[in-house]
C-alpha cells in the first residue's frame, strides 16, 4: 500500500505524510520524483533517521522520532507551519484513517468510549491540504467495511478525502460516491463491493 | 532594563500565581521550557491552566505537574503520552480543551497580535465547531477561533542576547514563538545567553520586545522516540530501528 | 515639545515615534534612559542618520528616511511588525496630529476635499499601543483650538488619546475631559482655557 | 521541478492576464520588484489591481504602471509620492481602497495562511469601519476585515537558493512575506542564487514552498529620502541633512 501510495507523489510536491503505513511512503518514492517532506511541528525538508550516536533532540519529525535534515531544509515556528497547511500550500497528505464515507468523510482521531489521546494536526491538514489520499486496510480486523456510506465515529473532517487506496483497491470519491480506479492482483470487482459498505459508482 | 535573572526562582516567584493561565512551548518533548516547568513544580501554584500543544510525560515536562495536580485544565491537541494525565482525567479532576494543533497554534499567535477572533475551515462539521459560530465565505462554510492572551508565557530558546532577542534550533522553535507572543509576561530560558550585537538582526526568530525575563541553564532535552539508523546499513532507507 | 515629550520616555520602553516633531523626540532621550524606538516597517532598535555615504537603500525607517542599526536590532517582516503594535506590545507612540477631542478621539490623516494620502500605520498605532502621546501646537495657523469637544475631520482613532503636549500646555486625557497636568513657562492657565474649545476638568 | 528562470519576462509572460490581482512586496521604494514590475511594464497586461502599501513614484515602482494606464485599483496604505497616481484618483480613472497599513499586511498573511476573516481593533469608528461587520470581544468592539488571495505575488528578496528558500535583507523584508504567502503563484527576483544548502536552515525567512518562480537581476534599489549626518559632526544627533 505505501508503495502504491508512493505513485501519488509528482516531482516537486509538498507533502506531509502522516504516522504509520503514510510513513513509509517515503522509502517508495522514485529516484528521479524530488519530493519535499513537512513536518508539521516546524520543518520543510524531512531527512531520514539519524545514524546512530547521531539523534539530536532538537530534531524530531511530528510522531517525536529523531530524523535528520537535507541541504534545502527550513525551519519555522508553529503558527507559520499551520499558516501553510491552512493555506493549501501543501499540495498533498497522506494518512491512515479508521472510516471515510463516500462523500469523503473522514474519521481517524477518536472512538467513544475508548481513550482519547487528541487530534493533533491532522483536522488541519484534512481541512487545508490540496490533496488528501487516506492509506488503509479496506476492513477492520473483525471484517468490517471501514468505507462506509456514513461514517459512525466523530468526524476528523468533512467532505476532505479526494483518494482511498486499500489492500484491495484505489477508490476515488467523486459526485454521488466511491469510483474503483485500480483492483490489486488477484482482487476481484465483486470482491471490493462485497467487503464496502459504500456506494460505488 | 534588566532582563537577565540568576535563576528560575528568581525569575518567577513574583509572577506565578493559583489559577493563573499558562502558555508554554514545546512539542512533544523537544523545545519545552523544563526548567521554569520544574521551578513552577517548587514553587507548588495550583489550579494552573496550561496552553500547551501537550502535557509532557509522566515526569518530565508538563507531566511532573500532574503528578503534584498543580494543573485544573489543559488546553492541548494531543496528550497521549501520560498515564497519570489519562487518570486524572478520566476520573474528572482534570480539564481537557482539544484544540486542533493548527488552530492551538494560530489562537496564540492571534492573541498576542491583537487579534480576538478568526475564522477557520479546520474542524468544520467535526465536535471541535459544536457552539462556535458559523459563517460563510466565498460561499464556504468557517468557524470562528478566539485568540488566546495568557497570564504568563513560559518559553524555551537557545539563545538570547542580554535585550531579549532569541534564536531558536532546529524543530525545537515549534510552538515557542506562538507562545511567547500571548504571553502578558514571558519568561524565556536558554541554553546560552550571548552579548547583545552578537546575533544577527536579519536572524532574530523572536524580537527582545516579546521577552521580559531570561535566564540561562543546563538543560537535559529529553529525546522521546529515538529512531535511528544502523551505522553499517547501506541502503538505509528501510533499516530502520526504533529505540522506543 | 519634542523635549518635553522626551520625559513621558522610561527605561525599558519599547516606543514608536510619529513623523515630524515627533521624530524630533530622539534627540532628547535622557543619556540613563534605554528606549528601544521601532520603525513599523519592520525594525526594532532603530539607530540615527548614516553617515555621508553610508545610506543602505535596503535601510529605512517608516518616513522612507534612510538610517542605521543598533547592536540590538531586530528586522522582521510588515505582518510581524504590526503584530506587535495591534498585540499592545509597544508601550507608547508619540505622533502628531490635526485635531484631538475631549474623549480621545484623534483625527490626524485627512482633511475632506484635500489630497488624501493615506492613514500608513497611524490607525493601527493608535488602535494598538499602550499608550498614545499626541504631540502638536495647540491652535493651528489660523489660531483656532486644534482641541475640540468633538473632531470635525475624519478619525484616525476613537477614545485613543491619553496625553496632549503642546506649546501651551499638557494635557491628560480623562473621564469627564482634559485635565491640565503642566502649564508652559509664561503661560497662564487663562491662556489654556481660552485657546481650548474642549472640557477642561 | 525547476524554479529558477531565466529572466523577468520567461517568468511572467504566460502569467500575467488583465484584470488580475497582483500582490507586491515593498515599502516605499525600499524593497520593491522592480525587474518584475518593469516586465509588467513592458508585456502590457491592464486593468491590473495592485495589492500594494505603497504605489512607487511617478518614474520607479508601480507609478511607471500608472503611467501607462495598466493599473485599474490599488489597495493600498499610503500613496503619497506619486503625482500621476492622484490625477488619475482625481479625474476618477483610478480607484483606491484605502487600507491601514497593519490591517492590509495581516490581510495578506491571512489571505495566505487560510483564515478568509479575521477581527481588529484598528479602524474602528473611523470610515474604515463602515459597512464592516462589527462584534464584540470582551465587551470591546472590533472590525471584521478579510483574508486577501492574489492571482499573483511579486517580491524581492536578497538571497534564494535554488528550492526558492529565501532571505530578506534589513528592513527591505517589510510586505515581502506576506505578499509571498497571499499569492497563488509567486514571483520572486533576488540579487542572488545560490546553491542549495548555502543557507542556514535555521535562518530562513520565508520557506521555498511559498515561491514558484525565481529570477535573479541587478537591481537599482534607488533611495527616496537620503537623510545622512555629516562627517565631521561631533554630536551627530541634531546635525541632520536632508537631501531629498
Amino acid at each position: 500500500m505505501a508503495a502504491k501510495a508512493a505513485l501519488e507523489l509528482k516531482d516537486g510536491m509538498y507533502v506531509n505524510l502522516g504516522i504509520g503505513i503514510p510513513t513509509l511512503v517515503a522509502n517508495h518514492i522514485p529516484e528521479d520524483v524530488n519530493v519535499t517532506l513537512q513536518s508539521e511541528n516546524g520543518m520543510l525538508g524531512m531527512g531520514e533517521f539519524p545514524l546512530e550516536g547521531e539523534e539530536d533532540a532538537d530534531l524530531i519529525n511530528a510522531g517525536k522520532q529523531t530524523i535528520t535534515e537535507l541541504p534545502q531544509t527550513a525551519y519555522f515556528d508553529s503558527a507559520t507551519s499551520f499558516g501553510m497547511i491552512r493555506g493549501g500550500k501543501i499540495n498533498m497528505a497522506i494518512l491512515g484513517a479508521m472510516e471515510v464515507a463516500e462523500n469523503g468523510d473522514l474519521a481517524n482521531w477518536m472512538i467513544p468510549g475508548k481513550l482519547v489521546k487528541g487530534m493533533g494536526g491532522a483536522m488541519d491538514l484534512v481541512a487545508g491540504v490540496g490533496r488528501v489520499v487516506v492509506v488503509m486496510d479496506h476492513t477492520n480486523k473483525k471484517g468490517a467495511s471501514k468505507i462506509l456510506s456514513e461514517c459512525t465515529l466523530p468526524l476528523t473532517g468533512k467532505n476532505v478525502v479526494d483518494r482511498i487506496i486499500t489492500n484491495l483497491c484505489v477508490l476515488d470519491v467523486v459526485e454521488g460516491g466511491l469510483k474503483i480506479v485500480e483492483i490489486a492482483e488477484g482482487v476481484t470487482e465483486e470482491d471490493i463491493r462485497k467487503a464496502t459498505k459504500a456506494k460505488l459508482v | 532594563m534588566k532582563k537577565i535573572y540568576s535563576s528560575a526562582k528568581e525569575a518567577l516567584s513574583d509572577v506565578l500565581t493559583d489559577g493563573m493561565l499558562i502558555a508554554s512551548g514545546g512539542f512533544g518533548l523537544c523545545g519545552i521550557p523544563e526548567l521554569l516547568i520544574n521551578e513552577i513544580k517548587a514553587h507548588g501554584a495550583k489550579d494552573l491552566t496550561f496552553v500547551s500543544n501537550n502535557a509532557g510525560v509522566d515526569d518530565f515536562g508538563i507531566g511532573i505537574l500532574l503528578q503534584t495536580k498543580q494543573v485544573k485544565k489543559m488546553i492541548s491537541s494531543y496528550v497521549g503520552e501520560n498515564d497519570e494525565f489519562m487518570r486524572q482525567y478520566l476520573s474528572g479532576e482534570l480539564e481537557l480543551e482539544f484544540n486542533p494543533q493548527g488552530t492551538l497554534a494560530e489562537r496564540m499567535r492571534s492573541g498576542g497580535c491583537g487579534i480576538p477572533g478568526f475564522y477557520t475551515k479546520t474542524g468544520v462539521g467535526t465536535v471541535i465547531a459544536e457552539g462556535k459560530e458559523v459563517k460563510q465565505f466565498n460561499g464556504e462554510d468557517y468557524i470562528l477561533e478566539e485568540g488566546i492572551v495568557a497570564d504568563l508565557a513560559i518559553v524555551k530558546a537557545w539563545k538570547a542576547d542580554e535585550t531579549g532577542n532569541l534564536i531558536f534550533r532546529k524543530t525545537a522553535r515549534n510552538f515557542n514563538p506562538p507562545a511567547a507572543m500571548c504571553g502578558k509576561i514571558c519568561v524565556v530560558e536558554v541554553e546560552e545567553i550571548v552579548p547583545t550585537g552578537s546575533l544577527d538582526p536579519d536572524g532574530i526568530h523572536l524580537p527582545g520586545i516579546y521577552v521580559h525575563r531570561i535566564i540561562q541553564g543546563d538543560h537535559e532535552k529529553r529525546i522521546e522516540q529515538r529512531t535511528v539508523r544502523k551505522r553499517d546499513a547501506n541502503s538505509s532507507k528501510t533499516n530502520e530501528e526504533q529505540k522506543g
